[in-house]
């Protein structure tokens, strides 16, 4: 039944598609860039202040708690999965500490600091739990957390609110310190990034995220430790949320109830600005950092190019929309190109 | 005495007049006893609003009423109207509201009245027809030239300066600032100022702390901050401290002392103002338990005495003014403690 | 395997259960309040009640339909801060509220066909486009009415939005509000429309191959969104007569909430709307009763969260304890005579 | 009897590699398995044969892990095991391809195939360079082009097979299991799967083949096991047991032809296709199909048929040409309009594109008539369960109740129930894309007196299959489609299989 002549050695020229994809993909973070040297560009000219020292070390202090909510939630959302919780975990672990640290001045920051990371991570536990072994699905898993979460943080403060008085300096200082210029806080954010993304592009657990959120049935049939991933992605997410209030409480000093309320949004904001597809099993923690980096940049721009307040939030939206509309239009031509060339006997 | 937080309405005041349920001032009546009180603030996690229900509670607690405090998470006056529903369902007494909103309440304030509720507004008010009393915690008027005053002071009397405000709709900071560009066009002592932009923190530190931000990226010669909030100096300050603007832009408002302490004992911070929390909750609950009692009915007039904090006179409007502004500096906010 | 009695009755049994559990539930507590909590029972109550879920129950119907579609609209509450903002900025433009209302309402359509051009016309994830109208929306009702409210809407209107039919405790709202559930629990439950939600949400490659037009259907139902956020729009502003740009700032993820609780699924293809009035009266009235009785708002935070996991969780639970029991309690297999032809028994054999 | 695989085991080993030991288990209260029995020896080819819905991939996602048995053993190496998931059994040298492709769309092809045993490097760093040349390695071997760097998602159902393939023989499994694998791939891709089947098993590894197709099993396999209603029936050598043996056995009685007699006259033209082009994929395509016809559409698996009939029904756009059903043009992209006017399509992938697997049974048979099951336009139910009792009865499906999601059904009767959604709109124009594919042979059967039965009745059939004796055993004309373009359209009496072969490669026959 042998119908055509086996295939010539042609194994050399299967590299194209490859060369094509990276090219998109790289574009699609270049495209980032791009979009972020234009708005630097044009809102310097507009106001040469804006690439001040001081101004650009706002910009990357700003940038720092959503990069590293940014990361968690790039995970999370690479296994299909989301968490609304993170604003209500920052929140949790920002009051937190800071109650900590104002109750026992004499204990050690770090100590506090690691403290406010572990009820992050207990709280991304339980999600984790929740969503792996519960078959709740994460929607509506942190849907629910969000109002436990921040109806503990409620219960716990009361009324009250944690002063940068009530801090100790050292504390204080690390949140507005910096390395040859560069904030403490943004290096965190980096180093962070640098390790999600090698782990998620490098590793076998990266990768199985990926897998999982491309295809669950499939990763379970593959012999990936499904509920276990799930559960350590949460964790993970829970604990940089963690990381995140504690730098929250550093950097703001006065801490209360609502710290990082209505943070969710913006982060899922940033990941999908970033590239990463919200249906899971692709996109990078590096395009992710990017769109934080690039909406913090518009919020931080819009005020100096004296766009008027009422629009920003206005603009961000729509900024949200042609972001995704770009990454549709990428991926269509992507499709079309792989179509073309699909077929499978030489 | 000037409206304070309103603006002066004949209409209202007549129809407010004729809507309310008969009563008539008892000017030397003795405050019932066993009056229910809840206070309502804008959100239950401020600190400024816990200081002014501690106030509150000791009042009700020489009167030997019963006390309540509770409200919303979230400053949304659609919330708000849920818990003055429930209030009134649960024949309360007296209502000690800081509006979120000065007219959306008004129709289950309205529901409340009627079902025999009394109504005292503290710190924000409500349209006045919607209410018995407002108990300011300052003169409007007074406030905004304090911080003016304050700003002159600080700057020298000559500069570009913004404000740092709330919430877009709050009423009290729109009649301050109101007040404040008032003061900037027809004084001539601040005639070289110039008030170049208000923006608004929302009353959340992070957002405030990136107003502030934005401030000074955006307006290179600003000489000045003037924050009327509680949150937003402390944002403002917090970030001036941590940056290269600090000694550099003056920054007053109001702010509790707690809160800036250290601002002020670092030299971020010279001088603020505010009034003390507590003593308006107390005023504010005797104020709506001699409305309770009939001693009041909110007419422009009427006096009653609240306690230790002596005798106060209602108004026009309705309004009854706390004092006059505290300024806090160096050389006395030890003294304090809220 | 032909169709055993038995199954028929079990599966059911397994599709009611859902929607009888949360209505029961809804009953049960609305009842145990009623005795429990000081004044929950009384009609006036009911009246507050019913206004406080008014805009939450309008706005989950066509984000129930939404939903088993298997998308998802998080840009209602901004709608209706848009369409508030504008019926404010109309109205001290003085153009009277005969046009206004229906004005409002069909720029709510218009909103909710910008969501549907994006998510149907062009392809994009539902959840990530309503996230990003939803700064959009909210953006542009500050632009419109930026920090100011407007608040001089005439009584009458205003008066009906609070008020009750004739003398009795029933308010105004609930005939809208009943016409519309009726509607829409007609369409979904009873009508090929119906059925091709519940196909789009399923599985909307075999929607299409079934002959459904899958985007136009999703188009139709982001436009209806819309238009029922401009409704709840006008509705809240003549209600707390106030038009504000902050309006029903945040009540988007109360009415996924309460659509979720009801037992809608958040895949698609799963749900009912008589499980998602129940939802919403559950928790309105749980909240109710819970401020009625003076316990704290953190409380009912806390307790609003744990029901929508619980809600999921527990029938998760409940069938894998089961069939953990099944298991334990399974008969041996009975020891079968060995066949002729086995292997086994050829290894035996040699 | 059974001599024959002990004799067949290399090493004199007469222990079964793997045995599975009256394994019973229930989804609800379908009993899927009811003591069922297998052994596999190393070096051999093992057939497990059996209707659809008789427990093969339940069986086999038993010994792989997948699922939990409620009674009974596996063994390996005589040793009962306990599979905690997938992962152990492929740890344990039991490497499968399931009879749905489970890929990860969004991986590359090399990902795909190595996910969780992605070759390392220094701190334990995947070595993606080592991961695309083993990948490439494994194509070479299977004789196919893939491009390892490309993602899964657009994928053929064909491609996306060679790569479940690819993946099983990277594992170099000491069992092989593979269900129904060759359902979509075409002739000269099964061949060179058979050749590294074989070599596979020269080598020492067990082959676990599941199929439907006959002369595939006689091709591969040494011994078959037959399997009816969740229990073993009977296991032979394949030497000692005929076709029709095998049959009688599976379906429980004696089969009548597969093919049914027809001597339907063709009437008016029905259907008529005119210069359909879709640029890059098919061009220029005109036919026309008679009423009482039927009308096979042939060709190797890409050719574009598919495409063409997704576009006659409007699920696909077209560039140009005409749809014309009894003279009517279509519009192109709707198809409402192409139902309206009496054209059914039963799609070829009934998972993906023919059933909600999720809804009921009922839902599904009805999908594509609920307006007219509508009274007044309001459905209460009652009209669609009746509706789906008698169309999944007139096409024999087994179910539990009505109610069930289609996707507890086996894939046979899961494809039943996509021709009864259609057959139930009584169609003019039917196109049927792969009718039998992953049909036991009882049902094809049925399948076929079906397709006649309706033609006789005068609908118009179009048939696109890739099973060239179903193709010459019902059709009534043969065209056939060679990289996008209508290359022979071949009256019943041409068309032989070398024509039609001829036709679909454009060069002789090689060997
Ligand atoms: N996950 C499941 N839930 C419920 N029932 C199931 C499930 N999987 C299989 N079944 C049922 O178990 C029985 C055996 O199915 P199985 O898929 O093993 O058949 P099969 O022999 O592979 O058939 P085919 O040749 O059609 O693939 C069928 O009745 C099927 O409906
Ligand atoms: N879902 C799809 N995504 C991407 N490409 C596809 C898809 N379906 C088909 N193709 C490609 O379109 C072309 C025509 O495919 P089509 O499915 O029509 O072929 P066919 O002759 O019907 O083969 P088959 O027997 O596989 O159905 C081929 O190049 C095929 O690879
Ligand atoms: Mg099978
Ligand atoms: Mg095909």
């Amino acid at each position: 039944m042998s119908l055509l002549s086996p295939p010539a050695e042609e194994q050399s020229q299967t590299r194209t598609g490859s060369s094509r994809l990276d090219a998109v993909l790289r574009f699609r973070e270049l495209g980032l860039v791009l979009a972020l040297v234009a708005l630097v560009a044009v809102t310097t000219s507009a106001n040469s202040r804006f690439l001040s020292q001081q101004s650009i070390r706002d910009v990357l202090l700003a940038t720092a708690i959503t990069l590293l909510l940014a990361c968690g939630m790039t995970m999370v959302v690479l296994t299909k999965g989301i968490d609304l919780s993170v604003g209500s975990v920052l929140g949790l672990s920002a009051f937190g500490t800071a109650t900590l640290l104002s109750e026992y001045p004499s204990l050690p920051w770090p100590v506090a600091g690691l403290v406010g990371v572990a009820l992050g991570a207990a709280c991304g536990a339980v999600n984790g739990v929740v969503i792996a072994y519960g078959r709740v699905p994460a929607l509506v898993a942190t849907l629910g957390t969000l109002y436990v979460f921040r109806g503990i943080v409620y219960f716990w403060a009361g009324g009250s609110r944690v002063n940068a008085g009530d801090l100790p300096r050292d504390f204080l200082d690390f949140g507005t310190g910096r390395l040859l210029g560069v904030p403490y806080l943004f290096l965190i954010g980096v180093l962070v990034v640098l390790v999600v993304g090698q782990y998620l592009g490098r590793y076998r657990g990266g990768r199985d995220l990926y897998a999982i959120g491309s295809s669950e049935d499939a990763a379970r049939l593959a012999g990936v430790a499904i509920n276990r991933r799930l559960l350590q992605v949460y964790v993970a997410s829970g604990a940089l949320a963690g990381l995140g209030g504690v730098l929250h409480a550093a950097r703001y000093g006065t801490v209360d109830a609502s710290a990082g309320s209505g943070l969710e949004l913006n982060v899922v904001a940033a990941v999908v600005v970033g590239g990463v597809a919200i249906f899971g099993g692709s996109g990078t923690v590096y395009g992710a950092a990017l769109g934080a980096l690039l909406l913090t940049v518009i919020n931080n721009a819009l005020p100096v190019l004296g766009i008027d307040q009422f629009w920003q939030r206005a603009i961000v939206g729509a900024l949200i929309i042609a972001a995704i509309a770009l990454d549709r239009l990428v991926a269509v031509r992507v499709g079309r190109s792989l179509r073309r060339k699909d077929s499978h006997v030489g | 005495a000037c409206g304070g937080t309103t603006q002066d309405d004949a209409d209202d005041e007549a129809t407010a007049g004729g809507d309310e349920p008969a009563a008539t001032a008892d000017a030397g009546g003795e405050f019932e006893t066993g009056l229910s009180i809840a206070m309502l603030p804008k959100s239950v996690n401020n600190p400024y609003f816990e200081a002014s229900s501690t106030g509150a509670e000791t009042a009700v607690g020489d009167l030997e009423g019963e006390y309540e405090y509770t409200g919303p998470s979230d400053t949304s006056a659609s919330s708000q109207v849920s818990y003055i529903n429930t209030l009134s369902q649960q024949a309360a007494d007296v209502i000690l509201l800081s509006a979120n909103d000065p007219n959306a309440l008004c129709s289950s304030l309205e529901q409340a009245r009627a079902a025999g509720t009394s109504v005292v507004t503290f710190d924000s008010d409500v349209d006045p027809s919607c209410r018995d009393a407002f108990v300011s915690q300052v003169d409007g008027a007074e406030v905004g030239r304090t911080l003016i005053e304050m700003m002159s002071e600080q700057i020298g009397g000559e500069g570009q300066i913004a404000i740092l405000s709330a919430t877009a709709n709050a009423t009290n900071q729109n009649a301050w600032i109101a007040v404040i560009e008032d003061e900037l066009a027809n004084n001539p002592d601040y005639a070289n100022m110039e008030l170049v932009t208000t923006v608004y923190g929302d009353d959340e530190d992070e957002k405030s702390f990136q107003e502030t931000q934005g401030l000074l990226q955006a307006n290179p010669e600003l000489k000045g901050i003037i924050s009327p909030t509680t949150v937003g100096i402390a944002a403002a300050a917090r970030y001036l401290q941590g940056s290269e603007y600090k000694g550099q832009i003056a920054l007053t408002g109001l702010g509790t002392p707690n809160q800036m302490r250290e601002f002020v004992k670092d030299e971020t911070v010279t001088e603020f103002a505010l009034w003390d929390p507590t003593a308006l909750g107390e005023l504010a609950a005797y104020a709506g338990a001699a409305v309770a009692s009939g001693i009041i009915t909110g007419a422009e007039g009427e006096t009653f005495t609240a306690g230790e904090l002596g005798e106060y006179t209602v108004g026009a409007d309705g309004v009854i003014v706390l004092g006059p502004p505290t300024r806090f500096n160096a050389g006395n906010i030890d003294d304090f403690d809220f | 395997m032909s169709a055993e009695p038995a199954r028929t009755r079990l599966s059911l049994g397994r599709l009611a259960t859902w929607d009888v559990g949360v209505v029961i539930v809804t009953v049960l507590t609305i009842v145990v309040a009623a005795g429990a909590v000081e004044h929950f029972g009384t009609t006036r109550n009911f009246g507050f009640l019913v206004l406080d879920l008014a805009p939450i129950l309008l706005l989950a119907l066509p984000m129930t339909l939404i939903i088993v579609t298997g998308e998802i609209d998080l840009s209602v509450a901004s709608m209706v801060g848009l369409t508030s903002s504008l019926m404010g900025v109309l109205w001290n433009n003085g153009v009277p509220l005969e046009t206004i209302m229906p004005v409002c309402v069909l720029v709510g359509a218009v909103l909710g066909a910008v969501n549907g051009f994006l998510v149907t016309g062009l392809g994009l994830p539902s959840l990530a486009v309503t996230i990003g109208t939803l700064a959009l929306y909210r953006g542009l009702s500050f632009v419109l009415l930026g920090n100011t409210a407007v608040a001089d809407f005439p009584r009458d209107h205003t008066a009906w939005a609070i008020g009750s039919i004739g003398e009795s405790w029933l308010p105004n709202v609930v005939i809208p509000i009943v016409a519309l559930v009726a509607v829409f629990v007609v369409v979904l439950h009873a009508t090929p429309i119906g059925r091709s939600v519940y196909a789009a949400g399923a599985n909307p490659t075999a929607a299409a191959f079934s002959g459904i037009a899958v985007g136009r259907l999703k188009f139709w139902l982001y436009v209806t969104s819309g238009t029922v956020a401009g409704l709840v729009g006008v509705f809240w502003t003549l209600r707390f007569s106030s038009a504000r740009a902050d309006n029903a700032d945040g009540l988007e993820l109360t009415v996924v909430a309460a659509v979720l609780l009801g037992g809608v699924s958040i895949f698609g293809g799963r749900g009912t709307l008589p499980g998602v009035v129940a939802g919403v009266v559950l928790l309105a009235s749980l909240q109710n009763a819970l401020r009625l009785a003076d316990v704290s708002t953190e409380a009912l935070t806390v307790v609003t969260g744990s029901l929508l996991i619980v809600s999921v969780l527990a029938p998760n639970l409940t069938s894998a304890i089961r069939s953990a029991a099944h298991r334990r309690r399974r008969p041996r297999p009975p020891d079968e005579p060995m066949h002729l032809l086995s292997p086994k028994r050829e290894r035996t054999a040699s | 009897m059974g001599g024959a695989s002990v004799d067949r085991s290399p090493n004199g080993v007469v222990e079964p590699v793997v045995a599975l030991r009256d394994v019973s288990k229930s989804f609800g209260a379908v009993r899927a398995l009811r003591g069922a029995r297998l052994e596999l020896f190393t070096g051999e080819a093992h057939a497990l044969v059996g209707e659809n819905g008789a427990g093969k991939s339940t069986l086999i996602k038993v010994l792989a892990g997948v699922h939990r048995p409620d009674g009974g053993t596996v063994e390996l190496d005589g040793q009962a095991v306990e599979f905690g998931g997938p992962g152990d059994a492929r740890d344990a040298g039991i490497a499968v391809i399931y009879q749905e492709p489970t890929l990860f769309p969004d991986l590359s092809v090399a990902e795909n195939i190595f996910v969780g045993r992605q070759p390392r490097g220094r701190f334990g760093r995947i070595d993606r360079a080592a991961m695309r040349a083993a990948a490439e390695a494994l194509f070479a071997r299977l004789g196919v082009r893939v491009d390892p760097d490309r993602p899964a998602r657009g994928m053929s159902i064909a491609d996306q097979q060679l790569v479940e393939i690819a993946k099983a023989i990277s594992t170099d499994a000491r069992v092989l299991v593979m269900d129904e694998p060759t359902a979509a791939l075409s002739g000269v891709e099964v061949e060179r799967l058979f050749a590294v089947a074989r070599s596979l098993r020269d080598g020492g590894a067990a082959i676990l083949f599941i199929s439907h197709r006959f002369n595939e099993v006689e091709a591969l396999c040494q011994r078959v096991t037959v399997m009816r209603d969740g229990a073993h029936i009977s296991t032979d050598p394949l030497s000692d047991v005929t076709v029709d043996q095998i049959v009688r056995r599976m379906v429980g009685r004696d089969l009548g032809a597969l093919f049914p007699e027809r001597t339907a006259e063709p009437g008016e033209v029905v259907l008529e296709v005119d210069g359909l082009s879709n640029e890059g994929v098919y061009k220029d395509v005109s036919f026309d199909v008679r009423a009482g016809e039927i009308v096979a559409l042939a060709g190797l698996v890409g050719a574009g048929r598919s495409e063409v009939a997704r576009a006659i029904f409007g699920v696909d756009a077209r560039t140009s040409g005409a749809v014309r059903v009894a003279g009517r043009s279509l519009p192109a992209g709707r198809p409402r309009a192409a139902m309206a006017a009496g054209i059914a399509l039963v799609p070829e992938d009934r998972r993906e594109q023919g059933l909600l697997l999720d809804l009921s049974i009922t839902r599904n048979a009805t999908l594509p008539r609920t307006r007219s099951l509508a009274t007044l336009g309001f459905l209460t139910g009652a009209s669609e369960r009746r509706s789906a009792r008698e169309w999944t009865g007139r096409l024999q499906t087994k179910y539990g109740s009505l109610g069930d999601p289609a996707g507890t059904l086996s894939g046979g009767n899961q494809q039943k129930v996509v021709l009864a959604k259609w057959l139930s709109t009584q169609p003019k124009v039917l196109i049927v894309d792969e009718p039998t594919r992953g049909i036991d042979i009882g049902t094809k059967a049925e399948v076929h007196r079906l397709m006649a039965q309706l033609a006789a009745e005068g609908v118009a059939v179009l048939m696109i299959s890739s099973e060239l004796p179903e193709v010459l055993g019902m059709a009534d004309r043969v065209l056939v489609m060679r990289e996008g373009e209508l290359v022979a359209d071949l009256p019943r009496a041409e068309a032989t299989e070398e024509a039609v072969m001829f036709a679909a490669t454009g060069q002789q026959e090689a060997a």
